[in-house]
């Protein structure tokens, strides 16, 4: 196989267009969690940087790298630098995997919407997402405060349970599929999305998705009730700021996968692929903010009893159901 | 000839048997006891049975020439390893011997205080190996007995020694046990060899003897032999365990050391060494002879110097041994048969001064010289007796060990007369410290004055025993040396 | 493949070595002797995987995956250990576990 | 895998089963019950392996009933059921509670099950590391003594840098051969050099889990602080398993001629180092560590053979170091209090007042030494003959003679236990699954030691 | 340009990779030079509510956590199997799901016992457990 100037073209064009698409989609979406909780908490939300507080996410960003950038004298230097970035990376790295739409044909190139078409994406997902915990565990331990590394404990239990759920949830999916790849799993789903045949599945990988983003009613790492800030108290600036900007992006590329593996992805009647894949992403997005502004958050023995007593084993009798019956059928 | 009764293999399990009921028995100390001297006295009159037997016998197949009893079963087959015993006229006076040392040792121990029962049982089982080992044709076998033979002789030593009985007894272990392991070496290169020559892996004596074993390997392999043979024997200068487990062990630990572990070693330098390896032992011969006249002349003259009277004994013993070994050296029939009847006359000698040592100290609970004197005006059964076996020892005619060591003596010279007149030389030595011994205890002043009693019957009994012997043997020793002549000629000539 | 055989296998021995060394050097630290081990371990899988790339099958990958669940049962019980030991003793340093002598 | 592949295996089914459920109906049972459920089913095993005839054909992929399983199950099986037995009283005076350790106890029997019986590398090694593994846990599993722990992580350090040499063995034997199968996996000519540092790290690795010299240095502290039941099953099955791996290998590929001088060198000073430690040692559970040392530079001496003869010994030596090694750490355990009676001067006495352990223990070091009548000697008798017989006469003099030197320390304990005016406190009177236990480790003893014909016979089917 | 089939995708994957850290680093470094402030030395103390800190903050954390690792740690590598396994089911057929039947009821049981061990008690209920505070 051979690139022409086209494909290297095309190829840098999907990098950038990705970029663009996830940054954009992280700084509104920020604005629209705020404006949303003003709506249901019956408030109206930041609304006066710009025409209905549009451009909130411009000055969010400008104070952010114009705070001051402050370390505290007793953290361990490199790891308090290095942890935001580990928060930030594997979020927007798991966006390289993920097809926005169907292949499409430009000059005579068959195009796919993902920036690179794994054989392995679904490994490549979750050993991304176990790289994730490091940004927890490694901010709140350099923090060397006792708020950080309280929070960063209970952070690091916390993500890696769901984890484990959250992979074991997918095995049936990659069995429905028989591939890893995300284009394969969706174009398996032509037919009949997931959802239908793997309802706890998607139910399980749901709850745990939650669990991972660190939301209510999931944030002890961070619960600002008990812990002012949990594994990020320390920070402050525009390290803080890549915490805050990778739980946004987590939320997209967690929710796109949601839809990838359960909801059929791009597949939908009438409207253009791409646009299906982000009215469901969108919905996706929308419950994370919907489920913040309503449910309480749960106590610590609680959420690990959930993902340790009920989730885990549910996953696995689910993969053992899914394979007698796909088996036997 | 293969007996109906198995006489060879109940000659061994007898006395075990009897050590597992007398240790069964041990809570009733008189039980154990009269039991254990049942058990002897059945076993001495099993050990002379063959006496009465035709011994001349006619050649057998399967049977080595010269063997009038013959047991064979198979045992290990895995090695050719075989549970042989034969019993020729070496054997028949060594287990008779032995038979009758372990009498006199029961009774001598009739006053053990602590757990008598287990030591009876102990001494009985370690009749049981030494009867084996004088018993056995195996290679293997003879091994096995004789390292058996050194664990109820370490529990005699260890736990009813007095002194430092702990360090007597691992001393006297550890040499016997690094020489035994070096001929177990030897043994297995030897059945190796004997294998890859004739495809039969086999560790009977009579078929080893046909090995050719090159000469250097040969006297490497006769010199672990020899070297096994010599702790025990004890030759100088590997003797330095000795003079410790004599003086520490308890009487009837002393005496079937003395009188009956050293024999096993002389024994197996005549009964294997020598016939295995003849071109090895003869080049070894001049350093056998070296090692035996020193022990006589070194041994007499420490014997001399010694206040402890067990230890004069210890040393007199293995001086006394040293005429064993220098028959041998010479190999030839009248030497040899001097050595052997030397050894039946050491037993018998050293034993009975060992036990009477033993009488001394039980009275005095003091074995220091000075510590005797005017014995014999205050009790003249046992000094008489005291005189007897010293006489014997130091080679009084008419006596047992004069006959021997003259027999010795006039065998050696005929082949090494340098080596008879250092012998002669050593038994003039000894000569002055048995006097010097019979002087100050029956007849010199004691340092402080004590009180003995006279022999009691049970003592007396033994004294009588062994001082008929000691005469016996020295005016009749015919019948015993006629005993030795057949099986002498077949292993010289071999 | 387009990674020689004895590419890899160098490459493994002297992660091998690595590890080992680590080991060896940091013996007064638990955690540190682990991470050695890890990387001795890391460097055997390297080669089952090499070596089953060059003979095209794929035994050694599953040698691999076998290892790695050893691995994770090892460093589990090491862990568990060290923390038992920990809040016992309060450190890590293993020489400080001196019980025993002699 | 039809019924009667199932019926080959069945000593692992049986061990697996009992140990999952002695794991997880243990909250609900007695510690007795738990006690006679895992003797039971380790004597099941045992005997099952004993009475089915082997069949070389892989029931399942990886496992075949080979005539070397049908050896080594039984012995295995005696003794995980010996020390249960002997564990029960210890537990009970130590308060070591829970179905943990019997469980753990099965679990390192059903690896041990499944080492003979493997054909590839890779259940060989899942195996060995499964008893290594449950061996970790036993060893740390007494939580009222810190050396305890200590002791567990220690050797889980040491195992763990040895399972890495192991596996790096086995993964460069792998890449020389192309398979993992042990029946296919040959030297190839050209990777002649593969193959033999593949050899080369993995008989290092063996080192480690055999306790040669210099990877020794694990083994004292190890059994000084595991509890004494456990130290007597980590000081016999796992080096038996672990010796039996090399034998399997061996037995269908020899190593290179180039290993035999770092073989010899590993012998000699396991031999000649293991005694002289030992001799220092005042504490009896280090000295049986360093004579364990010792005992496998024999074992090394004999598998350095290369001969059938030398495997056989190994084999046998194997078996009957089992035995003698039970017999000692059981009494030891079974003499014990509340705390650990350790040091040799704890001893003194003991042989009066307590006939029967104190009889036992002495029976066990004068076998340890290798005195006949017991089955020690038929043991050293047996390796010095295969030692002899390939020619290594050099090995076998030095062998001998530091034999000979450790008799000295066995027969300290001996003298102790006899011939010392003093006494240590007298142990409580013996309860019946320990006495139990010591009576068959004896009687095994003695027996093998008068009669091994049997024995023998068994090794040399195994190696058939 | 030549490429493999590999490089088609690793490639692009790469060069997303770099723009990320680069992204990254761009805002880090952005922040690091437009950031301003004063520096004083009560800055740097950790905050704890607005008291001074005592202790040290590396402080040991509770058991149930060290449990949670190490049980992760097992159980996600035993994902790895079953993950093995679902990507070639069919291919494995019935023989393969009877094993993986077996592995997964194996996992589970050990599941079932941390949890009658209380190996997975928190909190309140793992106070009651124990019964004491």
């Amino acid at each position: 196989m051979t690139w022409d100037t086209v494909d290297i073209a095309l190829m840098l064009g999907k990098i950038v267009f990705v970029f663009a698409v996830i940054l954009t989609y992280a700084a509104y979406l920020v604005l629209a969690e705020r404006r949303i909780l003003g709506f249901l908490q019956d408030r109206i939300g930041p609304n006066r940087v710009g025409p209905w507080g549009l451009l909130q996410p411009l000055a969010d960003v400008i104070k952010m790298l114009t705070k001051e950038d402050m370390i505290p004298s007793a953290a361990d230097r490199l790891l308090f630098s290095l942890a935001p970035a580990m928060a930030a990376l594997p979020a927007i790295l798991t966006f390289a995997i993920i097809p926005l739409g169907a292949p499409v044909e430009i000059f005579g190139h068959k195009v796919t919407m993902q920036v690179a078409d794994l054989n392995v994406g679904v490994l490549y997902f979750m050993a991304l997402s176990s790289v994730a915990v490091y940004g927890v565990a490694l901010g709140g331990w350099a923090s060397n405060s006792k708020y950080a590394l309280l929070g960063s404990i209970r952070g690091l239990s916390q993500l890696i349970s769901y984890e484990l759920s959250m992979g074991l949830s997918l095995v049936p999916v990659v069995m429905l599929a028989k591939s890893l790849s995300l284009a394969d799993i969706v174009n398996a789903q032509a037919d009949m999305p997931f959802i239908v045949y793997q309802p706890l599945a998607f139910a399980i990988f749901l709850v745990s998705i939650l669990a991972e983003c660190r939301r209510i009613p999931f944030d002890l790492p961070e619960a600002e009730g008990e812990l002012v800030a949990g594994f990020h108290t320390e920070y402050s600036g525009m390290r803080f700021g890549l915490f805050f900007v990778g739980e946004y992006i987590n939320i997209i590329s967690l929710g796109s996968l949601a839809s990838l593996f359960f909801l059929g992805g791009w597949r939908g009647p009438l409207l253009p692929p791409i646009l299906w894949f982000f009215i469901k992403v969108g919905l996706f997005s929308f419950l994370f903010i919907w489920v913040r502004g309503t449910l309480p958050r749960l106590r610590y023995d609680q959420l690990m009893h959930l993902g340790w007593k009920f989730l885990t084993p549910l996953a696995l009798l689910n993969i053992l159901v899914t394979g007698w019956w796909l088996a036997l059928r | 000839m293969t007996s109906l009764i198995p006489i060879l293999s109940l000659l061994i399990f007898l006395p075990l048997v009897g050590a597992l009921l007398v240790f069964a028995l041990r809570q009733s100390a008189s039980a154990a006891r009269w039991l254990a001297l049942a058990f002897g006295a059945a076993e001495f009159v099993l050990a002379c049975a063959p006496l009465a037997l035709d011994r001349q016998g006619t050649a057998q197949v399967g049977v080595p020439t010269g063997f009038f009893l013959y047991q064979d079963h198979g045992w290990i087959d895995r090695f050719g390893i075989r549970f042989t015993l034969g019993m020729d006229g070496i054997s028949l006076v060594m287990v008779i011997l032995t038979a009758f040392i372990t009498i006199v040792a029961i009774i001598a121990s009739w006053k053990v205080k602590e757990r008598q029962g287990l030591y009876l049982s102990l001494l009985l089982a370690l009749q049981g190996a030494v009867q084996g080992l004088f018993l056995s044709l195996d290679l293997f076998l003879f091994y096995l007995f004789w390292e058996a033979m050194l664990i109820p002789m370490l529990f005699l030593i260890g736990v009813w020694g007095t002194g430092r009985p702990v360090y007597s007894t691992i001393k006297f272990f550890l040499y016997t046990f690094v020489g035994s392991l070096l001929m177990l070496l030897a043994i297995i290169a030897l059945y190796l060899m004997h294998g890859a020559q004739t495809e039969s892996y086999t560790f009977a004596l009579p078929a080893l003897m046909h090995t050719t074993v090159p000469y250097q390997l040969g006297l490497w392999l006769f010199g672990a032999f020899l070297l096994s043979f010599a702790i025990k024997f004890p030759l100088f200068p590997l003797h330095t365990w000795q003079p410790d487990a004599y003086c520490d062990a308890p009487v009837a630990g002393t005496l079937m050391l003395a009188s009956l572990l050293s024999k096993t070693a002389a024994y197996g330098l005549i009964r294997i060494a020598y016939p295995l390896f003849p071109e090895a032992s003869r080049a070894l011969t001049p350093l056998v002879y070296v090692v035996a006249v020193l022990g006589i002349c070194y041994f007499a003259w420490v014997a001399f110097a010694q206040r402890d009277m067990k230890r004069m004994l210890a040393y007199s013993s293995v001086s006394h041994m040293g005429f064993v070994a220098l028959g041998i050296a010479a190999w030839s029939p009248v030497a040899v048969s001097g050595a052997l009847m030397q050894m039946v006359n050491h037993a018998i000698t050293t034993g009975a001064l060992f036990v009477m040592v033993g009488m001394l100290d039980e009275r005095v609970e003091s074995r220091d010289l000075s510590d005797f004197g005017g014995v014999w005006g205050k009790v003249p059964v046992l000094a008489f007796f005291f005189l007897i076996f010293n006489m014997a020892s130091a080679g009084v005619p008419g006596l047992n060990n004069f006959v021997s060591e003259l027999i010795v003596l006039v065998g050696v010279f005929k082949v090494a007369p340098a080596a008879a007149l250092g012998a002669f030389l050593g038994s003039v030595l000894t000569l002055i410290y048995t006097v010097r011994l019979v002087q100050e205890v029956l007849f010199g002043k004691e340092s402080k004055p004590t009180v003995l009693a006279e022999v009691s019957l049970r003592e007396g009994s033994v004294l009588v025993l062994l001082a008929v012997v000691v005469v016996y043997l020295g005016v009749h020793p015919g019948p015993v040396l006629d005993l030795f002549k057949a099986p002498l000629e077949l292993l010289l000539n071999k | 493949m387009s990674v020689p055989l004895s590419h890899v296998l160098i490459v493994a021995s002297l992660m091998f070595a690595m590890g080992l060394a680590c080991v060896v050097a940091w013996r007064a630290n638990v955690i540190m002797m682990l991470i050695g081990i890890e990387i001795m371990l890391n460097a055997v899988m390297l080669t089952f995987v090499g070596g089953s790339a060059h003979w095209g099958i794929a035994d050694g990958q599953l040698f691999s995956l076998m290892l790695m669940a050893l691995t994770s049962a090892e460093v589990s019980l090491a862990l568990a250990m060290v923390v038992y030991l920990h809040r016992r003793k309060q450190t890590v340093n293993t020489d400080r576990f001196d019980s025993m002598k002699g | 895998m039809t019924l009667t592949e199932l019926y080959c295996l069945m000593p692992i089914v049986i061990t697996g089963c009992a140990a999952l459920f002695v794991l997880l109906c243990g909250p609900l049972l007695l510690s007795s019950s738990l006690t006679a459920i895992g003797v039971t089913a380790s004597a099941a095993a045992g005997i099952w392996a004993a009475f089915t005839a082997p069949a070389p054909i892989q029931c399942i992929p990886g496992l075949a009933f080979t005539p070397l399983a049908q050896l080594l199950i039984p012995l295995f099986s005696f003794a995980a059921a010996l020390t249960q037995l002997l564990s029960h009283g210890y537990n009970e005076r130590r308060i070591l509670k829970g179905e943990e350790y019997p469980a753990t106890v099965l679990f390192a029997l059903f690896a041990m099950c499944v080492l003979p019986c493997a054909t590839n590398m890779l259940i060989l090694f899942l195996a060995l590391e499964s008893v290594s593994f449950a061996f970790y846990i036993l060893v740390s599993m007494d939580l009222n003594r810190a050396e305890s722990g200590e002791a567990g992580l220690k050797y889980l350090l040491m195992g763990a840098v040895a399972a890495a040499f192991t596996a790096f063995g086995f993964a460069l034997i792998f890449t020389g051969s192309g398979t993992l199968a042990l029946s296919a996996a040959l030297a190839r000519p050209e990777n002649r050099a593969i193959i033999s540092a593949g050899w080369g790290v993995l008989i290092l690795g063996m080192a480690f889990k055999l306790s040669l010299v210099p990877a020794h240095l694990w083994t004292p502290d190890v059994y000084q602080g595991a509890p004494s039941p456990v130290a007597a099953f980590l000081s016999t099955s796992s080096k038996v398993a672990a010796a039996a791996l090399l034998l399997i290998l061996l037995g269908h590929f020899p190593p290179m001629a180039e290993l035999r001088a770092p073989l010899a060198l590993l012998s000699v000073l396991s031999m000649v180092l293991g005694n002289l430690a030992a001799l220092r040692q005042t504490n009896i559970k280090r000295m049986l560590a360093y004579s364990s040392v010792a005992h496998m530079g024999y074992l090394a001496l004999a598998l350095l053979t290369g001969s059938r003869d030398g495997y056989a010994a190994v084999l046998l030596y194997g078996a009957i170091y089992t035995a003698m090694n039970l017999a000692a750490f059981g009494a030891i355990s079974s003499l014990s209090f509340e705390e650990e009676r350790e040091q040799i001067t704890d001893f003194t006495g003991i042989g009066f007042s307590a006939p029967v352990r104190g009889g036992v223990l002495a029976l066990a070091m004068v076998s340890l030494a290798g005195i006949p009548p017991t089955a020690g000697f038929i043991g050293k008798f047996f390796i010095f003959y295969s030692a002899l017989k390939s020619g290594l006469i050099a090995l076998a003099v030095i062998g001998i003679l530091s034999a000979a030197a450790s008799a000295y320390f066995y027969l300290r304990v001996v003298a102790q236990l006899y011939m010392h005016r003093s006494e240590a406190p007298a142990p409580k009177p013996v309860g019946f699954a320990e006495g139990l236990a010591l009576c068959a480790a004896s009687v095994c003893i003695l027996v093998i030691g008068v009669y091994p014909g049997p024995l023998l016979e068994m090794v040399e089917s195994a190696l058939r | 340009m030549p490429v493999t089939a590999q490089q088609v995708e690793f490639i692009p994957l790469a060069i997303y990779t770099a723009a990320a850290v680069g992204l990254i680093a761009l805002l880090l470094a952005a922040a690091y030079f437009l950031g301003s402030g004063k520096d004083s030395a009560d800055k740097h103390i950790p905050y704890e509510s607005g008291v001074v800190p005592t202790g040290a903050a590396r402080h040991a954390s509770r058991v149930p956590f060290y449990l949670i690792a190490i049980f992760f740690i097992v159980f996600d590598v035993e994902g790895a199997f079953i993950l093995t396994w679902a990507t070639a089911w069919d291919l494995l057929g019935i023989p393969g799901l009877v094993h993986i039947t077996a592995f997964i009821v194996i996992l589970m049981l050990g599941l079932v016992w941390l949890w009658i061990k209380g190996g997975l008690e928190w909190g309140p209920s793992a106070v009651r457990e124990r019964g004491k505070p």
